[in-house]
């Protein structure tokens, strides 16, 4: 019969005004993101070895670090930065990196006023993290032993 | 069956009468005034609060809340809205027909005050009973066409004027099953007054003897009023905002506000002339009639919200060869109707 | 450069604008503004796809106000360039947000807004749409999330309801 | 007081009337003419509505400034050639129509004046509406004129169908 079709949509929408809504609260209720969701990027400073596999997997350039030799010629970082202007997030970086000191995360908040703050200081950022007490500090057992080596 | 609290405009109305001196001529301008600033402020009301409704049901049906944010449950969203229009800069175009770019929206807004102006809000609620009441809002509300043509022509844009000639196309084609519709209501009570109308409707609706007539006035008057799946003169995928692409700021908000009154208008006409207008038992009556409004605003949004679309073909086809022979249709049945009633009902002793 | 003359101007009318009268109205206006931004109807590459699904049932626009996209820029607040700018279409962009009605807010989401993204080498690409227009906010992500943009709307939320504050994060931090 | 006023709303509407006539003739741009000629369409039905006639007034808004000049607005965009602006300029024969339009007038006014039934300015053939009295006289005493009119416009819209579907060069 014509018309049919039309009443039964008229019927489905009208029944769906009485549905459960299926919108998410953001900004009250924060969304629990699936784990491996790479919104973001954050690097665990100390467990950082400066072997660069990070910088030299990203297709993008991203990543520009500098590092230094301490005396007992150990690598350790002086900077670390990624420019998000150019990031894909596709997470090359963190597969590469052999102690998985750089990971993706889920945070999604990144909105930002101006350009400049796109360039991430990552170490810097580790540091916010630390004093925000969101993050532990981890200071890695090996890393003790070898500093003690170095100071007995 | 008791209706409480119906006379109470009526009644306000008489008090602001009598401290003018009742019937003299400073009585009739100040009542004038007066009844003109409500319609405006009515419109307004009826513009910010449909909006919102508009916005709530979308949501409700996309199983989404709708604006929540501004006051309990989102209410204030359009007052923003209104206030941000306000405050937004007024482009004239440098190729637009100024006068005609200038004047469009304000007619808009002008027409639908003049229409809103015979419409019976509840007992004795009629700024102007007109004699030719019905006839009279069918007339202006034609008029609503040029308007339309007058933003498409004068925005100098080609998809304004391609939204234009959709807007007087499809008005044109749909206000003739539109005037139909309404015709065997006219045949039944034998006036174009509105209230006349109203009062014929004390015991049956009239929706009860004429259903072919208010779903053809339905559909006509969702293409009236230029809304999915009529919305041709708007399609945001093929025309931009058609008619409307060049305004901005509170010329285009007028239009909005106007497509609005429409909507509040073709919803008031459905409820007083197939929905009884402000008759129902307990309540009072300008409460009834507000009932039935909402009732058949809810209906057009119902339609917006789940129909797609017709193509500006498919659109003319279904005007002139569906809902024209049917609306011609109805007057033949409704005047058989009358006949065998009129043979029938001294048979039986009435 | 053009741009950053333009949003010096921007600011220094900020400024201007700060007289007694003005303040309240502006108050006023600022905080209708804040809720109620319109987006154009224009995407450029997979961002808007994000940018379609933050308008859709599950992440909701409308919640805000923010979900009447309209499809004539003359009616539109707030630009979101959703996706890469290449050089071929910079001018199109450029036209249409020059079709804004003032007020008006660029919103440069993705990483192909923000700088050029992947295709920063190329080319053929815009290396970010504040080459050629005044960004508000940019949202890094790639594309971000629906979440990431309802954040980029509400900080340019605060930026337009508060303009005293995002110019003294700058140069307070 | 209600005389004066109404003198008063006469005054303005036969102005606007004759004066968006008269622009109608004197636009450049013949769209303008054509709103023009809205316009005095509306002053006429305010006019009609005025002398009580509020039938044939909402007839003359209806049909004459809602349909007929928007037919008149797509006669004219389907036949511009060019642009709008000058589209309606001066007519090479001026005085030729200042004759006609003269002629007209005073065959008119002859009319008018000489045949005594127009002049009847007594009131309306009944108290109530004007509609019924209208319809009533339509069926019966003028049925035949009426009937006329009505195949006149089917003529016409017969030959418009035909100029639509144009001529079938195959057979």
């Amino acid at each position: 019969m014509f018309g049919k079709g039309l009443a039964k949509g008229l019927g489905i929408t009208f029944r769906h005004m009485f549905d459960k809504k299926i919108t998410e609260f953001y900004p009250e209720d924060m969304p629990t993101l699936p784990p491996r969701t790479r919104s973001s990027l954050a690097l665990n400073t100390p467990k950082c070895i400066s072997c660069g596999m990070c910088s030299s997997a990203c297709p993008n350039k991203v990543i520009t670090l500098t590092t230094d030799k301490n005396e007992s010629n150990k690598k350790f970082l002086t900077s670390y930065h990624m420019d998000l202007t150019r990031c894909l997030f596709c997470g090359l970086c963190t597969e590469a990196c052999p102690t998985k000191a750089l990971y993706t995360t889920t945070e999604f908040e990144n909105a930002v006023y101006f350009r400049e703050d796109m360039q991430w200081d990552m170490m810097q950022r580790y540091r916010d993290k630390v004093a925000s007490g969101e993050i532990k500090e981890e200071v890695k057992p090996e890393t003790k032993q070898e500093e003690a080596k170095d100071n007995g | 069956m008791p209706q409480y609290g119906s006379g109470l405009f009526v009644s306000i109305a008489h008090l602001i009468r009598g401290l003018f001196g009742g019937t003299t001529v400073t009585a009739d301008v100040v009542m004038t005034v007066i009844n003109s600033l409500i319609i405006w402020a009515l419109i307004a009301l009826a513009a910010l609060s449909l909006i919102l409704l508009e916005r709530k049901v979308a949501g409700w049906m996309q199983l989404r809340t709708g604006p929540n944010r501004l006051g309990p449950r989102g209410w204030f969203q359009t007052v923003a809205d209104a206030m941000k229009l306000l405050g937004k800069e007024d482009i004239f175009p440098a190729a637009a027909d100024k006068w005609v770019f200038g004047l469009a929206p304000m007619f808009v807004i002008g027409l639908s005050v003049m229409v809103m102006a015979v419409i019976p809000y509840g007992k004795g609620m009629v700024p102007v009973d007109l004699n030719v009441g019905i006839f009279y809002l069918l007339a202006v509300s034609a008029l609503t066409t040029i308007p339309f043509f007058m933003a498409g022509w004068g925005s100098n844009n080609k998809f304004a004027l391609l939204g234009g000639m959709r807007a007087v196309a499809q008005m044109i084609s749909y206000e003739i099953p539109l005037v139909f519709s309404l015709l065997g209501v006219v045949m039944i009570t034998q006036t174009f007054k509105m209230s006349a109308i109203v009062n014929a409707q004390s015991h049956v609706w009239f929706i009860l003897l004429q259903p072919l007539g208010f779903v053809v006035y339905t559909i006509a008057a969702t293409a009236e009023t230029n809304r999915a799946p009529f919305d041709l003169v708007e399609g945001e995928s093929e025309l931009t905002a058609g008619a409307f692409t060049e305004y901005t700021g509170m010329r285009w908000a007028l239009f909005f506000l106007g497509e609005y009154a429409n909507l509040f208008i073709v919803s008031a006409v459905a409820a007083t002339v197939f929905l009884g207008g402000w008759q129902g038992p307990f309540l009072p009556g300008w409460i009834w009639f507000a009932i039935k409004v909402l009732f058949m605003v809810f209906l057009f949004l119902w339609f917006r919200w789940t129909f797609p679309r017709l193509r500006v073909d498919q659109l003319m086809h279904f005007g002139w060869k569906v809902l024209l022979p049917l609306s011609v249709a109805n007057i033949l049945l409704t005047g058989v109707g009358i006949y065998i009633y009129q043979l029938i009902y001294p048979a039986i002793g009435g | 450069m053009e741009v950053d003359k333009e949003k010096e101007l921007r600011e220094a009318e900020e400024m201007v604008k700060k007289n007694i009268i003005l303040t309240t109205v502006d108050t006023a206006l600022n905080w209708a503004r804040g809720h109620s931004f319109w987006p154009v109807t224009f995407g450029l590459a997979c961002c808007a796809i994000e940018m379609m699904a933050a308008g859709a049932s599950r992440y909701d626009l409308s919640r805000f106000g923010y979900e009447v996209f309209r499809p004539s820029p003359r009616q539109a607040d707030v630009m979101i360039v959703a996706g890469t700018i290449t050089r071929k279409m910079a001018p199109a962009v450029r036209r249409i947000y020059d079709q804004m009605p003032e007020p008006k807010w660029v919103i440069a989401m993705g990483s192909c807004a923000n700088g050029g993204g992947p295709f920063v080498d190329s080319y053929a690409v815009v290396p970010g749409a504040d080459a050629f227009l005044p960004v508000d906010v940019y949202i890094p992500g790639c594309p971000p999330r629906p979440e990431s943009l309802i954040y980029g709307l509400l900080q340019l939320k605060q930026k337009v309801q508060n303009p005293a504050k995002v110019r003294l994060s700058r140069h307070g931090k | 007081m209600g005389n004066i006023g109404g003198g008063l709303v006469f005054l303005v509407f036969a102005l606007v009337t004759v004066f968006s006539a008269y622009l109608v003739i004197s636009s450049r741009n013949i769209i303008h003419s054509a709103l023009f000629l809205i316009l005095t369409f509306i002053g006429v039905a305010a006019l009609y509505a005025m002398l009580d006639a509020d039938f044939l007034a909402m007839v003359q808004l209806l049909v004459y400034a809602g349909a007929i000049s928007i037919m008149v607005v797509f006669g004219v965009m389907l036949t511009l050639r060019g642009g709008p602006e000058n589209s309606n300029g001066d007519t090479r024969n001026a005085i030729g129509g200042a004759i006609a339009a003269l002629l007209t007038f005073v065959v008119l006014g002859m009319v008018i004046f000489t045949n005594s039934a127009w002049l009847t300015t007594g009131t309306g053939i009944s108290g109530g509406s004007t509609v019924s009295d209208v319809s009533w006289l339509l069926l019966t005493k003028y049925v035949v004129p009426f009937e006329v009119a009505a195949v006149l416009l089917l003529v016409a819209m017969v030959g418009a169908i035909i100029l639509a579907k144009g001529v079938d060069d195959s057979k």
